[in-house]
Order: C-alpha cells, then structure tokens, then sequence
C-alpha cells in the first residue's frame, strides 16, 4: 500500500499535496500550534472501530482534551449526544466547508476565523472534493485529516494506513495532548 | 390574435407577373389560422438570449454563491496547458479557478442540455416522417390545456401539431450553440457570468425535454396523464428465461417500439420477452406493460453477463461503452441504431432483414448498424428467436465452486477497492470467499454500482463484479418488482387541486426524485426516501432510473412503492413521469401551479414565474445518484426555476454547490410585493444545489428547502413538524437553527411548543413579518399602481 | 430548376375562406423566383448526418490510425469518476483510453466548431438588422463565380443574399448539438466513430466560417478577394502614443467597424488611433487600412501594461481571462460588448452614451456592458478622448532601475522556468539581472508567448514578464511592420490559372500558415517558412495570428513578407485571406480547383471533391502555434477533405496524431479509376496530423506531404527536389525514404539523379505506374460504362 | 527542486509514475538487460553541453559502447554525421512513437520488436506526451529517459537533477557499459 497516494487510486491531486503525519507528535504539534482549531467529524466516526474503541470515543477525548469544538455533519450527532458530549454545530458538510472559506466569517461563536479546520469521517471521496475547495478557496486556513488514509488535498494528512497503525497514531495523538 | 399553424391552407394561384419573375399555377401552402386561438399577450422574454435572463440568475446567484470544489487542480483544455490553478495562479489565458470550474459546470450542462435537444430532435424528425406534421400534440386529452408550460414561458408561443416544435428545437440549437462557444479558452472570463450561462442551459434543457416528451406521448400513445397508468414489471427475477430474450438499452424508444410492433403484429407477445435497462426501458412500458424493466443503468453488467439477453438493442445516451465486449462475450448479437453510437459496427441500414439476421446467426457478424428502427424491430425479433434454441444463455456468471477458486487468486492487494468508487470492502469479501464464506461478496451486490472498476483494477484478472453478482444469485432471482409505468404531464385539474394547499402550505412541498444510479450505497435508499416522504404527505414524483430504483423494494407487506401509494398528483401519491425526459412535466408542474393556479402570465414571462416558484412553490429535487452531464443541466433548469436540488456525495464531484448563509441575516431580503420595502424573509430556500452525506441527512435537508418565504403560518407549522421531526429521528436532537426558521409564534407547531420557545428564547428570537415576497421590484404592487 | 428567394415578391389576398378559417386582407410575402437558376442537380450528400459520411472517414482513418497520446491518464467528465484509464483499464462507463482520447478531440472540435458557427450566427444576425436580409452576398465582385463553395458542397444550396445563410447556420447548429451530444457518458463507445464525427465537426466547422467571412464581406465592404488589399500597420512601434489610443481584442468586428464609423463621420480618424489584437484587429483593418495591428494573441499583456491603451473593448473569443484586472491596473476602462464573455460587468446597454462616458471618466466605473456595437463605437471613443489627456499612459512596465531591484528578489527557485510552456531559461535570465546584466531577458522576450504563467507561480511575487518585456524595450519600440490586410477569397480566375499547374504538379503545393501563436520559439519562425516556401514557387496563404506572425519579421533588405511577396493565389504569392474565419477560404480553394478546374460536380457531393482534393491537390496546412479548440476543429475540417495539417511541438496535446505508415506498403492502394484494379498509389500524403518538434523539421515534413499520388513525373520532380533540398539544408544528408517517393525514372529530379539512383539500387527499387487515384469505388469509370 | 515530479509543475501525472534512475548503475542494469534497445535523439541533444562535453557525443559513445541503434529527430541529423555517426533512421518523434506502439512492427532491421525504448532530448512536453503514448499503447515495451529532468510517463527516469550531477550519471552510465 504506497503511503503518500491517493486512497482512491485516480483521485490524483495536482501540484500541491498534504504533508505526511509521519509520527502523532507532528499531528500534536499542529494542533497546539493552532490559535483556532475546529474539527469536522463525518458519519465515518460511527462505523470505525479502532482495537475495539469506536472512533468517536477516541475523538470525544480529543475534543475535549484539545477544547476543539466539533461540527458534526451528517446522521453522526446522535451518538455524539449519547455520549454526553455536544457538539458546537450540527451542519452538513458542504455547509461547514463553505464557510470556512469565507475569510469574514468569525466562527461559530462569532469571534474569530479558524486557522485549522480537522478533518475525519467524510465518504473518502467527499472529503476529498470539500478539501479542495478549501485548498484552492480558504487559502488561510491549514486542513488535517485523520482519517486513516492519504487525503492529498488536506495540509497534512496520515498516510494510508493499517487500522492498527492508525489507531496507535490516534491515540498517541490524544495522549500527547492530555499533556 | 391569430396565430399561424402549420396546417392544409393552400393558396393557388393560377397566373403571377412581378418584376421580378413570372410564374404560373404556383401553390402556396402556408400555415392555417388556428381557430384556437391564444388570447395571452407576449411577455417581455420569449426566446431569450444569452443575456435576457442575466440579471434574474445573478439575483439569485447573490444569495448561493458557488462553493467551489475542484475536482482537478489544472486546466488542460487547450494546448497552452495544462495550467496550475492552485494558489491563486491563472491559467496562460488569464482564467482563475474560479472561473475555470463554473466553465467546466458549464461545459457539463451543455453536454447534457444538447444530449437532451439532440435526442429530441432525432425523436421529433421519426415521429414526423412517421406521423406527420400534423400530428396533434395530446398530452392528456382534454384534462391538460396548458400542453407545453416550457415552451409557452421560454418561446412564447403554444404549439399545437408535432411539426411546431421545429422552431422549439431550431431555438434550443442555437442557443447551444453559443453556449457551449463560451466554454472556448479566451471567452468568458467571470465566475458568475458563466453560472448564469450554465442556469441558461438548463433551462433550455427542459425546453428540449419538453418537446421530446410530448412528441412522443402524443405520436406513441403513451399513457396521457394518467394517474392510474398501468403497473409493469421489474427485475432480473421477472424474466422468463425460457423464452427467447431481447435487451434494449438507452433513451430513445422507438426502435423498441418496433420491437414490440413487430411481435404483436405477428402474435408473437408471448413467445419472447422484450426487457430493458435505463429510460429506453421506462418508455418502452409506456408503449406496452408487457415489457419489462430489469434495472437502472447499473445493472448492465449484471443482466448482461447473467447471459439471459439472447439479442442487444442498443439506442443512444447510458450504455456502457465496453457493450459490445461484453456482448460478444455471451455470444448475443448487438444491434447498434443510432448514429450518436455506431459502436464501429458496420452500416447495414440498406441491407436486407433476411442477410442481416443470416449474418447474425450463422455469426458471421457479432453486431451491426441499422439505423431504421422499423428494420430493427425485424431484425431484431428474427435474429432472437433463431438464435435463442441454440445460444442456451452463455452465462458468465461463474458458479460457487469457481467463484471460490476465483477467489484464492486474491492477493489482498486492496487496488479493487481503491478503484471503487464507493470504496467498498472488496477486498475482505473476497478474502472471505477464498476461504468458503461469500456473504460478504453477497452484501457488496447491494451498494455496488456496477462499474466494473474493481475488475479492470485487478492485476490478478479476478472478475470482481463477476463474482459479487454470482454469490448474490439468489437475491438476482427475488429481484421481481412492480412500476408504476410513467404517465407523462401533470393534469390541470391536478394542478388546481394541489395549488392551494401547496402554496398556503397544507401540503408540505413536492419532492421529485429524479436522475441516475451513482447512488453511495445501493438503489435501496431511494425507495426509502421515497416512501418516507409519501407517508408524510409530501407529493413524491419519480423519473429515470431513480423512477426504477424506486420501484425496487418491498416494505414489511411485500409492496413496492408504486402498489402503496398512488400514481396522482396529490398529498401522498408516487408519480412516475417517465423517463428523463419527462423530467420536464416536474418543472411544468411548478410552472403550471404560477400560471393555473395563481394565474400568473406564462407567455415568454420567465422571471415572473420563476419569481413566483421560488418564493412560494415548496419543490425540491433529489438526484441521489446524479452521475451525467445531464444531470448537471437538469439540475440547473431547476435552479433558474428557483427549485433546489439535492444530490448525494458523488455530486460533490460536480465541482461546485449553490449554498445560501443562513448566518447571514443581509441575505435574505425580499421585496414586499404590497409596500416596496426590502424585508427580511428568511433563509428559504436556504441552499439552491447542495450534495448530502448520507440519506438521513438528505432527507432533513429536503424537508428544509420546502420551505418558502410566503408560507403561511399553518403551512410553516407543518413543514417545521416534518423537519425536525425528521432531525431529531435521523440526525438527533433539535436542529439549532430552528429560531430562523419560525417567523411568528403562530408558525410553531404546536406539538413541538415547548422545546421550540425554548430554542427562541435562547436565541433572542423576535416576529417578523410574513412578506408577500419578490426578487423583482417590478412586481411591487404599490410601483405598478403608482 | 427555380429557386426561391428571399425577395419582394408579395401575394395580397382581400378575402380567404377556408374549411378552417375565414380571413381578409392577407398579406403573404414569399420568397421570389430568381432569375439566376442553379442548373447543377443535386448531388448524393446534401445536409449530411452524423453518418452520411462515416465511410468517407473511415477510409481516410483506415490509413491514418491515430497515434494516442494522452495527456492525462484520468478521466474527469462525470461523478463516477473520476476513473484511471492506465493500463487498459476501462471506466466506470466502460470506456477505453483510447475512445476517452477521441472523445476529447470531438469535444474541442465541437467547442471550435460551436465558437465559429455562433460567432457567424451573431454577426450575421447583427448584419441582417443592419443591412437586411435581402442584403446580396458579394465576395468577389465578377472575379467571383463560386461564392460559398463549402455552404454549396456541404448544403448543396447555392446562397444569393444574406438571408440565405439563416438556413445553413441552422443545419450547422443541428450538427452541433447533435455532435456534443455524443460526448456524453455512454454515448459512443468506438474511438474510431468518434473520429468520424471529429471529422464532422471539422466540415461543419468551415460552414460556419465560411458563412461569417462572407456576411462580413458582403456586408462590411472588405476587400473582395483582392490580390491587392492595401497594407496596414502592423507592430507595437507604430503607434502614435500621444494621440488617444483605443484597443480591441477578440474576433468580432463590428463593435471596431462602430469605433471606426463615429471617428469617421466626425472626422476624428487622425485624432485617435484605433489598435487591434487577433481578429478583430485582422478584420478592422479590412474595414479600414488606417487600423493598426500590434500583434497576435500573445501581446495582450505586453501591449496592455504598456499603459498605451485608454480605452480597452473586448468582443469575443482569445481574450485573455483577466483582461479586466489588467484594464483596471493602468486605468483603462473596459467595454465588453458580447453576451459570451459579460466579464461580469454591469449591463449598460440600455443607457445613454453620455451617462455611461461620464461614469467611465469620473471613474466610477471601470467596466461596462454595451451589447450594441453601435452605441460602442460612440462610447469608446468619446471616453477616450476625455479619459487620454488625463490618464497619461499609466504604464505598469518596470523602469530598468526597478527591474534590477525586482529581480534582486529572486531566489533561483526555478519555479517560474518549471510553469513556462516553453520551458524557457528564465531564472538564469532573472539571475543575470540581479547582477546588473538584461540581455538574457531581452533574449527571452522573442520565445515567450506572453502567458504570464511565470508570474502566477512566482514566491517572490516578481513580475517576470513585465521585467521581460521591460528589458525588451527597445525591441518593442522597433516593432514596426506592414501587413496586407485580408483580401478574402479566391477567384475563379486565379483557380482556373493555377489549377493545372497545381495538379500536374508545377507549383509543388499550397501551404496555409493558420491558427494561434502558441509557437515553441516565437513568432519569427512562422516569418522565415512563410517567406521559405514563397521563395520556393508554393503558393502561401496566410490567416489569423499566423497572418500576422507572418508579418513580424524583416528580412536582410528591411522588407516584410508581406512586402516581398505579392499577394495573389499564385506561385510564389503570400495570401492573407483574412481573420481565423478566413480559413475557410483555404479549403474553399481547394473545392474550387476540384470544381472549377476539374470540373468535378460541386452541389452536395463532398465525398468526390473530397476524394479528388486528397489525392490530386497538394495542399498543407500548418498551425505552428495552434492553441484553441478552434484550431482543433479548423484542422478537422481540412483533414476531412483530405489536406494534411501540420502542428508545432504543442500540437501534440492535442491528444493525438493521424498518421500514415510509409513502411507498410498494403496501406497505400488505390483504385486506379481507369481500370477499377486496386494498386500501390505510395505513402502520400504520409500523414493527415503531424506536429513537428522543429521548424526545420516540418518546413521538411511540408513539401513532403504536398506529394500526391496524381503527382505527373514533372510534378513529382519539382516536389521531390524541394523536398531533398531543405532535408539536405536543415536536417542533414538524404531523406531515407526517397525510395518510397520516387514511382518511375522520370520522377527523378535531373540535378540529383546519381545520388537518387544510388538509393534506389540499395532499396531494390523497381519502377510502378502512376495511378488515376481515387478511394472510392464509385468514381471507377469502367464500372459506371458497364 | 523536488526530485519526483514532473519538471513543468503542471504535467501531472496519473497513478502510472517512472521509477527513479538514482544511480547509474540502474540505468546500466536496465539497458544491459534490454534484448533490442533503441535510442530516440531529439534536437535538445545538440543544445546540451555537460562539462564542456556536448551531450550529443556522450549519446554517441553511449550507443557504440551498447550497440544501440539510434533514431535521430527534428534537425539533429547533420551533427551526427559531421561526427562520423549513422543513425539508424532520421525520423520525426511522433512517428518512431507511433511505431513503438504497434507490436507488428518489427523494428528498423525488420527482425524484432523493440524491447527498450531510449529517450533523449525532446521538448520537455513534447516527450511527456509521446511517452504518455507509450505509456498507455505500448504495454510490452519499457521506456526510459537519459534527461536531467523527471519525466513521469517513463518506465524508469533520472530525478531533476543539475547538470553537475546529470553530467555525472551520464558518464557513469557510459562507463559502466564500455565494461
Ligand atoms: S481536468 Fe481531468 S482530464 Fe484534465 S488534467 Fe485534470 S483530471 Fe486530467
Ligand atoms: S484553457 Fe486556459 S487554463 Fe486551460 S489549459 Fe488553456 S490556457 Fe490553460
Ligand atoms: S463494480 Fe461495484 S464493487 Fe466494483 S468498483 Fe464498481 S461499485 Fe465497486
Ligand atoms: S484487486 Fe484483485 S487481487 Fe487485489 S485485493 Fe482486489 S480482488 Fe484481491
Ligand atoms: S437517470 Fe441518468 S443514468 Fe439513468 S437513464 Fe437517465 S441519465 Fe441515464
Ligand atoms: S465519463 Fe466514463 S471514464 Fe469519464 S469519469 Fe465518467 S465513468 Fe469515468
Ligand atoms: S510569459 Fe513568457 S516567459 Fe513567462 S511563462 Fe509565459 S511564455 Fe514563459
Ligand atoms: S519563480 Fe521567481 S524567485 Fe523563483 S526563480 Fe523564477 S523569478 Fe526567481
């Protein structure tokens, strides 16, 4: 499985194309660095299971130990309100997309743009499409995804990766954070 | 005021001197005064330009600003390119990618548009050689007055005889023609001009849907609005596959006709079998009952390779171009018809029936060209029937046992499922298979689209589609369903009926799941939708393959869609229009509802009506698995109507969406038609063109867009029941932008009362007005009066 | 044989009944009886359908397979896609690489072809207002016999006034949309048919151009196929900077014709210079000779940030993306005068010239809308003449001081070398005037096609063009050149004089330099073969940007080609036919040597003309910098009559190739008309589209493929000595495939007999006849005796 | 200067790339291995001087050391000749292309098809394109190019590289063959 390729084989990017996480510490990093992280999570969080947590546990705990508020596109936001957590918006993803690349726009709560925007979850492909929107069209705004495979059009992104080695990755990152 | 036909006045004139010539017993045969004549005067725009409509789309585009999604980085349409577009660099012609991507959006709906107008155009020239000129257009004898609503709003005028909508489609060429010029490197160079060259092409798709309809409901004897159209069969488990098997793929019916002609004429119906894939298909079942429908486009591979098809009647539009490969692989000859896909088959249009069909059998010949549908119909049945005894379905379908051996190929490469589309779990399936359990294989038969690229993906030449279809064979045998056939255009008195509730809100919008098979996970979700929304009173309508997706589901009864709901158009029916081209009686409906119900002026009156729809008509479409070029343009003649679109998440791939800010209160003003003032009306619709994650997400979002600025607070009540609802069942929890949606107390349903007022409470929320809404401000009453 | 006219002819009624209807005073104006009668019967193809020619094409495609060459290994056109097509893999359609490769190719051809045919449709429309429909076609005053000889070969109608043409654009725009329709998902499947409708394309495409060039002609008073058209300014340098200076850009006249008219009436000519870019340049100077061209295509930017222009107009077609952003960066009011390209403008249209002229030289806006050429033509030049005397040419070209501080910045990335098409050194050359040293960028600025590509991709934000045309200066100011201004078609007379020379082969051939300056190397090389092949006793014919490539160059005595040669349609003749429209008169000569020389049947008989242009008139085209999808379609209509096109090393993104294979001998048979026998005609012409890497290399590919199988042994002679000459002189030593070329010992050129025959001995070489060639069977004699 | 991407950013390809030539040995394996090599010179070959060398001659000793027949394109023949070198045919790039894409065709010599297909000294997209031909039409051969820059459609291809290092990896190819 080449690492730095397109998850979809003829998703082929152009010229400029995501940074590899190599090491969660990277993905740490980037998020610390942040001023105003937002993460977008996809109906994807549900169905994944990593060494029998499901996802959106692993990205609860996240959230909450970055204090990224979360979008929740999608049918995702029940399970999300199971777990007690609330998200800062349900929104679709196009919805969510569009505005981050509308540099006047302040954020949810109205007070500043974002400066990463996190994604995980989406269909491959639509993330795929909504990443390069704001490749092209939030030109101030770093993307991440971390999902499980190379999104080309993100900023930075994992590598295609075996579910174990992802889950590691997760949870390192989530570790390192709770420092 | 009179209005010329073409029809029998022959002018004779025995002796003429002019200075010019001197001619004798010349007769003159002109246009006949129709005694019918059309008291409406002419609107400001019949035959608009390129330009006319300009400043009704860039209202509209104010509000939903493309969001662009490049699907590709460069430019590679000239041969200064390719041109790296990210970053903000222009192309070597200046072009942004802004502007490169509603150009390619524009390239896309003049494909389809012209897809549209051409196949109309090659129907309309048949249906007049075949039935002359003269041949009235009757789409519902005398329940429909308004005939064509595309025709009468964009051309202005009212045809009357088959031969009138020559000028129709001389208009659509031309303005194709100029259209698809802009997509030329050097010409237009603003983003928005293009998306309002792109609305302009929708439009005139569904001018060029129009007539193709019509043409054909009237000259075919095609069910004539009939609510009660008969029911057909559906699936692959509805084919006697003893009996000798003819498949018919594509949009353009009439070869299928003769097919049919030719074996009832002979008392043939019940010796063969005379199946389809796609919209030729849907059209085929309007001619008679007794064909069959197998599937939507997906299902090609599937039938095809299951070996059943003895003879394969290819017309135009949705075929797999790898058709005859896969023909030739079960031996069953492929007869080509129209000169859009010749297939590389040689012309045998001149030949005679006798030769062709002893070429076919004796396999002298895997597949010919005949573009005489009447000729296909011979051929076609002949060669069937001779060929059938001795084919014996050269199934390609391996069986279990080979399947497995298939399976152990496998080397886990996963490049099958990096080549899905819907990135589907292939490759665990089929590692479960070499290891006896094809369960897996048989769950990926439901959400496979049928593309075949997980096959051309694999290096060891497993035939992955193959065996996905082989170990759901027993689902194959159970696909055995019901269609409502489509019964064309809406009636008046349909139209009259629905149009109040529908406008005053009773009724909480139409919702018309139209378009192809790109689906994210299988047919099933349409019928889902579809159901769902008819249960909640919605008026459902269906087209195309999502029309047959539709029909392929049972409930917990054992009923399709079509058995439980009826086929009229009213609060809980299922209307089938037809095929794609009977998309066009959707947007009619919208149209008619403007100018039956509410009285508007139709004729060459577009802004007015489209005016009209947009603030008051709750239609939403649903092209869950828009995949073409005409699903772009379709869309897009929505959109010029103010009607939104849905699509799935491949629709990202459209490049763009139309998205409204509810966030941003300064974009929802309307003019009060009653005062002249700019007032805020709310974010409704809030998206014009809008690609959904997942089904539960498409279907809050569509009770959403219905909508309007000018519901009434009943209306408004109902509508919000059904979205949040929806939201709460599909989502979970209340939906958080509910406090803009709710405009006066009355507006809140009362069974939500609580949580609602809480929600306003929070939010700060205050009433305001219900505007009687316009985008135009020369509809202000106050203006017109003064 | 009568024919109907548009006329006066005028048939009062004052009182019908029918069974129908009963009316009075009946007007009805019919078209009259002409005097002129049209004798030629019709012949087998009038109107051609998608597939009345396919085996016309196929023929052709037989021998010339496509050589594919894909310029993405994607494709990208539906939602699902997008598919990888490496390999052999198929689409999700089922597609294969090589239909995707054909399917593009009509996709560009159906762009170009749309371009021209909606650019004729407006300007005809706009000349039938202005001039009315009964306006007489008039392309050559007497000298003219044949005034549409495609619209006759291709319609089989023989048009008399402008009103005419209405008919034959209709039929094209069918074509059209029929055409696009095809590039639809799940259309055609073979990559061979998609060529045959490329082919089409191409055919419809010289319609539409033949019918704008003589509206334009007819109606504008252009020069009437005039050997002697005047000579114009051509070139940066001779523009008067101190007067008002206007600039147009794009290919429709007559928002120019306008501008020049109000100048006129006021007698303002010498008070303001009217400048012009591309074809509207090439055009206005055919309106009037006091116009000056600055370039091609390719000065748009150099000339724009020159701050020169006041005034900007664009019309439509190979106008840059940008152009407004550019307009606004030195102050220059654009006006945009075509529904195509609104550049996102405010529509002006129905304004008074006052308001708006007021509002450009307050500055209120700086941009406009006017979809009336006439009221352009009052506002352009009225705001320029208020807006020069303050604006002060506000020129964006960096000072030499500014250029080194500008490239100073450089950081030798090399990114800017990486976007260039050409590939060109510019980061040595930035480097080098860090250091204080500008030759290097002088040098560059004759190679760049002035795309800016070098600046989008820039970190350091340096203009790297404008440092290039900065340190250009002095060049820029020396370009001073004369052209001949477009004369329009042939005349009969000049066919009848070169006809016979021309087929037995005295003149070797006529080369057509046509198309855009997307050059390797500049403008200059197209100067140099121009003059070359004069030189030589071809007949060069000239169009478009290469028109005026052509006359950007001196020779040793400070002459221009233009000046050089004269410009009749003789040996040794350069030919200016005019705007890319124009081209149509190439192909159009070609028709008349087969009709008027040969006296082949003319009216709807494209197969035999085309059969006898093939294989008897030694005509080439060249598009050394072709560039749009127009040149993509202009080549196809030239290769469907059977003239071979050359392209510059870019032309290969055109997808692919259509060559011959000189090595394989069972290629080359024809039927020898005289006895029906098939038999070995040689590999000429070897191929149908070839793009050359050198200028060397296709000046030598030139003569070759002006050999044709009719050669006589005198004709063949003479080509074959150019043909070894210029091998010789730029490519080095004998051609190794004289062998193939010569057919008998009187074939060989005198002068180089023993070095000839040297080679044949080697090659085993034995003498064959010369065929009387032709593809069709139909045209044997003997056959139709018996 | 990234070492793996098409030298003209945009000429993206697809999922098909060139493997590297990193060092010269590669190249040597490659064209020892070879049955039937040929080599395609384009008028770049004139152009290029490495170290003082002119290209054309390296090519010139490259294919007397491998016994490599050359076909020679554009204008290029007359410096052949002038160093006493035959090519094997004078020939326009797109039709020694075509030719390779025809497994009929049994070479110049009309005995066998070629197995290895050189090229050198194109217009950068010229060759890009041509290769892409190969790429996709000509399965059963392998192709490679002796540029300094990074052509994606090849078989195997040198990263962009400098002169300096290009000049290098030529004569290290040369020399390895004389062996
Ligand atoms: S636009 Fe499509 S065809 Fe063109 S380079 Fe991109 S993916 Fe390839
Ligand atoms: S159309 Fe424009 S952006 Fe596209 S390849 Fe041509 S020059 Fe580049
Ligand atoms: S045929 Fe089905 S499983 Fe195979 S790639 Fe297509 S959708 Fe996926
Ligand atoms: S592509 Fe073929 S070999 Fe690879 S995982 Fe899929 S089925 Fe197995
Ligand atoms: S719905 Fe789409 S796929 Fe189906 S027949 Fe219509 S256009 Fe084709
Ligand atoms: S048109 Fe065919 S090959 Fe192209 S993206 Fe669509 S399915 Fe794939
Ligand atoms: S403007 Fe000239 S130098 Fe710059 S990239 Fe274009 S051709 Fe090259
Ligand atoms: S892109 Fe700019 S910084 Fe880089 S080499 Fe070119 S001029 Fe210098």
């Amino acid at each position: 499985m080449p690492l730095a390729e397109s998850w979809q084989t003829a998703e082929i990017p152009g010229p400029k194309k995501a940074s590899l996480i190599i090491k969660p510490d990277i993905a740490d990093a980037i998020i610390r660095r942040a001023k105003r992280p937002i993460m977008i999570v996809g109906y994807g969080a549900v169905e994944y299971e990593v060494e029998g947590i499901k996802l959106i546990e692993c990205l609860i705990e996240l959230a909450n130990k970055g204090k990224i508020p979360v979008v929740v596109t999608a049918s995702t936001a029940r399970e999300f309100l199971n777990r007690g957590f609330s998200p800062a918006a349900l929104m679709p993803a196009v919805d969510i997309g569009n505005r981050l690349t509308d540099p006047a726009w302040k954020g949810l709560d109205g007070k500043e743009s974002y400066d990463l925007a996190i994604f995980v979850g989406l269909p491959y492909s639509m993330e795929w499409t909504i990443l390069s929107g704001l490749k092209h069209f939030a030109p101030y705004l770093k993307t991440m995804t971390l999902d499980c495979v190379y999104q080309p059009n993100a900023s930075w992104s994992f590598p295609n990766s075996t579910i174990k080695d992802w889950a590691a990755n997760l949870r390192g990152i989530v570790e390192n954070l709770g420092d | 005021m009179v209005e010329l036909r073409r029809d029998s006045v022959n002018v004779k004139i025995k002796e003429l001197n002019s200075d010019i010539a001197h001619f004798r017993d010349l007769s003159i045969t002109i246009g006949a005064i129709t005694k019918e004549t059309w008291v409406e005067p002419m609107g400001p725009t019949p035959y608009p330009s390129l330009t006319t409509l300009r400043s009704w789309d860039l209202k509209l585009l104010e509000r939903y600003k493309p969001f662009y999604l490049p699907f590709c980085d460069l430019c590679c349409m000239c041969t200064y390119g390719k041109c790296d577009l990210t970053g903000n660099k222009l192309g070597a012609c200046g072009i942004s990618m802004a502007a490169q991507q509603s150009r390619t959006v524009l390239l896309a709906a003049c494909i389809g548009a012209s897809t549209h107008t051409a196949h109309a155009r090659d129907l309309l020239t048949h249906l007049i050689e075949r039935y002359g000129e003269d041949h009235p257009i009757n789409v519902g004898e005398l329940n429909v007055d308004i005939e064509a609503p595309l025709t009468r709003l964009v051309c202005g005028i009212k045809p009357v005889n088959l031969g009138d909508f020559e000028e129709v489609l001389d208009y659509c060429e031309k303005q194709l023609t100029q259209l698809l010029s802009v997509t030329h490197t050097g010409q237009e160079g603003n983003n928005l001009d293009f998306e309002s060259k792109v609305f302009h092409a929708g439009m005139i798709d569904h001018v060029g849907m129009e007539v193709a309809d019509i043409a054909q409901i009237s000259a075919l004897g095609f069910p004539k609005s009939d609510p009660e159209a008969s029911l057909a069969d559906l699936g692959l488990g509805t084919v006697d596959i003893k009996k000798p098997v003819i498949l018919v793929i594509g949009h353009n019916v009439p070869p299928a006709t003769e097919i049919i002609d030719y074996l009832k004429t002979r008392d043939l119906m019940s010796e063969a079998e005379v199946t389809g894939i796609c919209c030729t298909a849907l059209d085929m079942t309007r001619y008679s009952a007794k064909a069959k429908i197998i599937g939507p486009i997906s299902w090609q591979l599937r039938y095809v390779r299951s070996g059943v098809p003895d003879v394969i009647v290819i017309d135009e539009q949705c075929i797999r171009a790898d058709i005859l490969q896969e023909a030739q692989h079960i031996h069953a000859p492929l007869i080509a018809t129209s000169g859009k896909n010749c297939c590389g088959l040689p012309d045998r249009t001149h030949d005679v029936p006798d030769e062709i069909v002893a070429d076919f059998v004796s396999g002298k010949i895997t597949g010919a060209l005949i573009l005489d549908p009447v000729k296909v119909g011979e051929v076609a049945v002949r060669t069937a029937l001779a060929i059938a005894p001795k084919r014996e379905k050269h199934k390609l379908l391996p069986t279990h046992d080979e399947l497995i051996k298939l399976a152990k190929k496998c080397t886990g490469c996963v490049l099958c499922r990096r080549a899905c589309p819907n990135d589907l779990p292939i490759s665990y399936a089929v590692k479960a298979a070499a290891q006896g359990n094809i369960s897996g294989l048989d769950e990926l038969y439901d959400d496979c689209v049928g593309c075949g690229r997980c096959e051309s993906a694999c290096p060891q030449k497993i035939p992955v589609h193959s065996i996905i279809v082989a170990a759901a064979e027993k689902k194959t045998r159970d696909e055995s369903y019901r269609i409502r056939t489509g019964r064309g255009a809406i009636q008046d008195i349909e139209i009259r009926k629905v149009g109040g509730p529908l406008v005053l809100g009773e009724i909480p919008g139409i919702v018309a799941f139209v378009g192809c098979a790109n689906f994210p996970k299988g047919s099933r979700e349409v019928a889902e939708m579809c159901m769902e929304f008819a249960k909640r009173r919605y008026i459902v309508c269906t087209s195309g393959c999502s029309a047959i997706s539709a029909g392929m589901y049972r409930n917990e009864e054992g009923k399709t869609a079509y058995e439980i709901y009826p086929g009229s158009f009213e609060a809980g029916g299922i209307v089938n229009v037809g095929s794609c081209v009977s998309n066009a009686h959707i947007s009619g409906a919208a149209i008619k509802i403007a100018s039956i119900f509410a009285r508007r002026p139709l004729r060459g009156n577009y802004e007015e009506i489209a005016d009209y729809v947009y603030n008051r008509v709750g239609a939403v479409g649903v092209a869950w698995g828009a995949m073409s070029q005409k699903a772009a343009s379709i869309a897009a003649g929505f959109w010029r109507l103010g009607i939104p679109v849905v699509v799935g998440p491949h629709g990202t791939k459209y490049r763009r969406m139309l998205l409204g800010r509810s966030d941003k209160e300064q974009d929802w003003y309307v003019y009060d038609a009653r005062t002249g003032e700019k007032v805020y009306g709310g974010p409704v619709p809030e998206h014009l063109f809008f690609a959904a994650e997942t089904k539960e997400e498409a279907m809050v979002m569509v009770a959403k867009l219905t909508m309007r600025p000018n519901d009434t607070s009943k209306g408004r009540a109902i509508k919000l029941t059904n979205y949040i609802d929806l939201h709460k069942r599909l989502i979970g929890g209340m939906p958080h932008d509910v406090h803009l949606l709710v405009r006066k107390q009355a507006d809140i349903p009362l069974t939500m009362k609580e949580d609602i007022e809480k929600i306003l409470k929070e939010m700060e929320w205050t009433e305001h007005e219900i505007p009687d809404p316009t985008l135009l401000s020369r509809m202000i009453r106050k203006s017109k009066e003064a």
